[in-house]
């Protein structure tokens, strides 16, 4: 029996107070295996032990909440007693030491999580952060994590239908990769990861078991420095066919009813998957390693324990129903084991061929971790980010150019080049595809479909996390508002920097209250989520990135509204109010260099206002086609809808009123709450009646038809053509760039 | 008419097949596991798209040995009709049922898109409905769909029309840059000799409705069933003239 | 004994990872690598002791399985 | 010279291609067949007469580009 030393404990990643807790706990000291798994449970990633006083603020509740926060995925009820189960995931750290990899087995995870609660996986979102692509790294790092995501959700057959792209060099050491999946199951077959019964068999059904990944889990907990090196053996390959026969397989042992409870094997693997199902259960559960399918020779109870192989479920059985599971996973050829079973005593018991290598109880594991409340204060520089004197940036000269350079940024460019890696049709549910503001999947049987969307604007964020989170929300509201979608749920990743510097931690407290205040006045419940902390390399911490996913729910499939210009002769409508706001904004970033100012206002009473108002007149036919105003503003808007339909393309000609405002406000300003859409012109007085009573301003700006982009802007005294640009020119630098950028030499 | 879908592991638009023949034309699917071993009381077959075995070592290399299909084989011998729809065309490459194999895609990358594609042969049990020349607007979904087969090989489906769709532009002509994986000739589709086989790389069952965008694989769908309905009447006919 | 096998695409047949491999090393600045190619290389062990039998066995694996004869050529050696 | 490179997963590495591959030869009848691996071979013509500076110049490229030396390993041979 190994010393537990003061090094061990610190090579564990353990405080001294955390192992005394520990001691305190058992009455003992920990034996090595012990230790092991108390430093995976109790590590930030399994723990939250820094996020959870605060993660409480969240509204969780609702009509349509079905499952909230605390199992494997959150769902949400969409009627006819079917439900969509939906959570996202990072897999930060792993993407970067290996992207291929990386990605794809983050992947595998966050669909385990789905298909563990009985649901059959619908579709992936995946928003990604990168460093510019001015480096060869950032390229590869981009080119890896792209075909990662794309090699496991393409083979499983669930099409990647969303997410989104922001390139900004504070990730180039610590790109994003978060991926989230929607599932869809009947209300009352959900599954949860409860070890009940006692005396239940527990199953292990999946790939064998390798020394894979020892300690993922902690180095998730951990930032880089130039140790991660040393930790480089710890990359897991994922085996997507093996988990489309997993996912086969359990799915249908579910619907023969044969299980009681059932968890994914994920971050601290066969520790956390029995820990957690026998403390929800408040049983305990008896395991025997010798049982265990393993891939390697001689591996200890330690690596047994703690492997992070993927494509491994562990499942408690209804008492009898032994052979009928085995025979299932037999079909479908995936290897399978009872190696366990429940028990009453609130104990999670490990044994190795009869002897007894950990004996934890299974709520102290699982639940009773340490909790910190950190401190947490405003950074000195935050002043200097937001304090812009907008008196030493001229207005803009050259709109035409300035155009061009936003549309050609990567951040805004088209991401063809990406989602055309992604088979985003499989299923054949897909009714909007990937370049619209959200994708829209019909549900079979049913006339109704749901939409999906990540947003997060980073910039705004660091410039004030309060007010970029609650942007976050809104803006992914908004966008599945544009496309008919009512929001109903929301599922977050919180990526951060160290949780232990008090500037972080302020970023992280701020920023969970934006986005608690903003789902509370939009009534839009948080079901699930995940905490991402110690995104930062050598001391330099990435932008605050709270990522918001959101689902909203169509009536309606076949009324689903897509984001391009439609017809010849459509009038243009712009909804909501434009103001002087250029802080934080994309113009400012590409044409000037910085990132700086306040970000724009938002109120979330117009926000809702303008909600109600377009979902309304997208139900009642009345419009053609909506597009949010985001990242670049009107002008890019309005060149997205000329650009970005799949049949011919459009032109418009439109007159903005400049009043008193910068003209770059006007054209590239991101004043929130507002929506482009285009209407027959028989409908214009219902629409600006319909704003009027919704009290959304509204302006008709201009006429879809022609081969060209004019834009003038207009004030008192004159009406000058600032943007007149063909659209075979805005095209080649908007959809063309991100390719450019990516192969180049 | 009962068409039955055969299920590999790894297989993934199985029940995209299973959807569209049941829901959207109204016939009898049968999802046929692949480990049976007859065939038995089906009209047709279908070999859906996805990674079975996961496409490792080559795609449709290992599926091939699938016990189901040696009755495949069988079935197609005797003029059954059998459609291979991407990586079903690719294990109806590498179980010998059509000529040639296939490559890796130019670019290397997975491509999803609509592309456009001529029907070359109108005169298929695939394609009976279609116009000669039509253009059908139409999604792939693959890694692996560079067609390739010898001079000889090519030659031969050329004179005997075996060459049933290719990847053109939108108004009908077959160009370079049509081609979206490098495939030779443009092939996107080929059939066997006897012409009741055919194997192509877009999805037909991808757009077989207007609600997911546009419904040109419909007709394709629809002409294999029109094709089994004559075949039917047919046999009837030749039985009913027997003595 | 130990089988090594080497599967490489035929000579004349397109070979575009080689290709995009080969521009990528040259943009590294190994301006002097040329005519990449690549293909796949296996192992396996075989419980066999008759070397006859062994070869005619990984022979049958390849044709049958490991190599498309269309566009793959292949060789092996036993250990 | 021309160079020969094998690139392998490392050991203990998991090789889903090596492991479907070992199941379809047992399941065609292969039955003694085992520990198969998938890796990856590659070949180039090196403009470059010293043997040394070959080596040297064969490494970095296996170090750069052609292996990931976090899951795979590499070994080449100049000829
Ligand atoms: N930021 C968050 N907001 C809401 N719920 C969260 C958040 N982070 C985690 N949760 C919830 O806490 C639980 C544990 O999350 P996690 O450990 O990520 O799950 P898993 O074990 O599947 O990886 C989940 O139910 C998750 O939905
Ligand atoms: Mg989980």
């Amino acid at each position: 029996m190994p010393l537990i030393t003061d090094e061990l404990i610190a090579q564990h990643n353990l405080t001294r107070e955390e192992y005394q807790q520990i001691v305190t706990i058992l009455g003992r000291e920990p034996t090595l295996t012990e230790l092991g798994m108390f430093s995976v449970m109790w590590s930030e990633h399994c723990s939250y032990k820094s996020s959870r006083v605060h993660l409480k603020k969240l509204p969780t509740t609702g009509p349509r909440v079905v499952q909230g926060p605390g199992e494997n995925a959150g769902a949400v009820d969409i009627g006819g007693g079917l439900c969509l189960v939906f959570k996202m995931e990072s897999h930060n750290h792993p993407s970067f030491i290996e992207p291929y990899q990386g990605a794809a087995t983050g992947v595998g995870g966050i669909l385990r999580d789905i298909f563990t609660m009985g649901a059959r996986p619908i579709a992936l979102l995946d928003s990604l952060r990168f460093g510019e692509l001015h480096t060869a790294q950032n390229r590869r790092l981009m080119r890896g994590v792209v075909a990662g995501i794309a090699g496991y959700g393409n083979c499983m057959g669930v099409p990647t239908v969303g997410g989104e792209v922001v390139f900004n060099d504070i990730y180039s050491f610590n790109p994003l990769v978060n991926v989230m999946c929607l599932g869809l199951a009947e209300k009352d077959k959900l599954f949860r990861g409860t070890a009940a019964g006692i005396g239940n068999p527990v199953i292990y059904v999946g790939s064998k078991t390798g020394r894979d990944g020892i300690h993922g889990a902690t180095m998730a907990s951990d930032s880089f420095d130039d140790e991660a090196e040393r930790k480089r053996p710890t990359v897991q390959v994922g085996d997507p066919f093996q988990e489309k026969l997993l996912l086969e397989a359990c799915l249908e042992m579910m619907a023969a009813g044969l299980l009681t409870g059932i968890q994914d094997m994920g971050a601290a693997g066969l520790t956390s998957s029995s820990c957690e199902m026998a403390s929800r259960a408040g049983t305990g559960i008896e395991l025997e390693l010798s049982r265990v399918p393993r891939r390697e020779p001689h591996m200890t109870p330690y690596e047994v324990m703690l492997s992070e192989s993927q494509e491994r479920m562990l499942l408690v059985a209804k008492a009898g129903k032994e052979a009928e599971c085995l025979a299932i996973c037999r079909k479908w050829d995936v290897d399978v084991a009872v190696i366990g079973r429940v028990t009453d005593d609130g104990i999670l018991r490990v044994l190795d061929h009869g002897a007894v290598v950990a004996e934890i109880p299974a709520k102290a594991l699982a639940e009773e971790g340490p909790r910190y409340d950190r401190p947490f204060a405003p950074p000195a520089y935050q002043e200097l980010l937001t304090n812009l004197n907008y008196d030493i940036i001229p207005d803009v000269k050259d709109a035409n150019a300035a155009l061009l350079s936003l549309l050609e940024s990567p951040t805004i460019a088209s991401k063809r080049w990406v989602y055309e890696q992604y088979d985003h049709m499989v299923q054949t549910n897909t009714v909007v595809r990937p370049g619209s503001d959200a994708a829209v999947l019909r549900i079979k049987g049913t006339d109704k479909a749901v939409a999906a969307t990540i947003d997060c604007n980073s910039r705004y964020c660091l410039l004030n996390p309060y007010e970029g989170a609650r942007i976050a929300v809104a803006e992914a509201a908004r966008n599945l508002v544009c496309s008919g979608a009512e929001p109903i749920g929301l599922t977050d990743c919180l990526n951060f920097g160290n949780p232990e510097r008090p500037d972080i931690m302020w970023q992280f407290v701020m920023a969970v209250e934006g986005l608690a205040d903003a789902c509370e006045a939009l009534k839009i419940p948080v079901v699930s989520g995940n905490v991402s902390f110690y995104n930062e390399t050598k001391g330099l911490s990435i932008y605050p990135t709270p990522m918001v996913g959101m689902v909203g729910l169509l009536d309606r499939a076949d009324r689903a509204m897509t984001q391009w210009f439609k017809e010849e002769g459509d009038d243009i409508i712009l909804l909501g109010t434009t103001r002087e706001e250029l802080g934080g904004s994309e113009y400012l970033k590409i044409l000037h260099n910085r990132e700086q100012g306040v970000p724009p206002f938002l109120s979330l009473e117009a926000e809702r206002a303008l909600h109600d108002c377009v979902l309304n007149l997208i139900r009642e036919g009345q419009v053609q086609s909506a597009h949010d105003c985001s990242d670049g503003g009107v002008a890019v808007a309005l060149a997205e809808s000329c650009l970005s339909g799949p049949g011919r393309r459009l032109g418009a000609t439109v007159r903005l009123t400049r009043g008193r405002l910068r003209k770059d406000a006007v054209l590239f300003g991101e004043s929130q709450s507002r929506v482009l859409v285009s209407a027959k012109p028989a409908h214009r007085r219902a629409i600006l009646d319909a704003a009027e009573a919704h009290a959304v301003p509204a302006a008709v700006i201009g006429t879809v038809g022609g081969d060209r982009l004019v834009i003038s802007l207009a004030d008192e005294r004159s009406d000058d053509t600032v943007i007149n640009l063909s659209l075979s020119t805005l095209y080649d630098r908007w959809a063309c760039s991100l390719e450019r950028l990516v192969n180049q030499a | 008419m009962n068409l039955g879908v055969v299920v590999f592991p790894g297989s993934n638009c199985d029940r995209d097949c299973q959807y569209v023949f049941r829901d959207i034309l109204g016939q009898d699917v049968t999802m046929v596991w692949h480990k049976e071993r007859s065939v038995a009381g089906l009209d047709a077959i279908v070999l859906p798209g996805g990674f079975s075995y996961g496409d490792y070592l080559r795609t449709g290399a290992i599926a091939r040995f699938s016990p189901v299909m040696a009755a495949v084989k069988e079935f197609a011998e005797e003029g059954g009709i059998v459609l291979g729809i991407c990586n079903g065309f690719q294990i109806l490459l590498e179980a010998g049922l059509l000529p040639g194999a296939m490559l890796r895609n130019e670019s290397l990358h997975f491509v999803c898109r609509d592309v456009c594609i001529t029907v070359d042969n109108a005169a298929t049990p695939f394609t009976c409905l279609c116009e000669p020349g039509q253009v059908l607007t139409i999604p792939i979904a693959h890694a692996d769909g560079s067609y390739y087969a010898d001079p000889v090989t090519v030659a031969s489906l050329k004179a005997n029309a075996q060459i049933v769709f290719r990847y053109c532009m939108p108004d009908g002509r077959v160009t370079r840059e049509a081609n979206p994986n490098g495939s030779l000739e443009n092939i996107a589709g080929i059939c066997n000799a006897a012409g009741n086989v055919l194997g192509m790389m877009p999805h037909p069952e991808r757009c077989a409705e207007s609600l997911l965008g546009h419904q040109d694989g419909r007709v394709i769908l629809a002409s294999l069933v029109e094709s089994l309905v004559h075949q039917r009447l047919r046999k009837q006919e030749l039985l009913s003239q027997l003595p | 004994m130990k089988a090594k096998i080497h599967v490489m695409l035929k000579q004349g047949i397109l070979d575009p990872q080689g290709k995009a491999v080969e521009q990528a090393l040259i943009a590294l600045g190994f301006r002097n690598a040329a005519n990449v190619r690549i293909g796949k290389y296996m192992e396996l062990d075989l419980d066999e002791q008759d070397r006859a039998r062994a070869e005619a066995e990984v022979k049958s694996m390849c044709e049958q399985l490991l190599a498309n004869p269309i566009i793959e050529e292949y060789r092996f050696d036993l250990a």
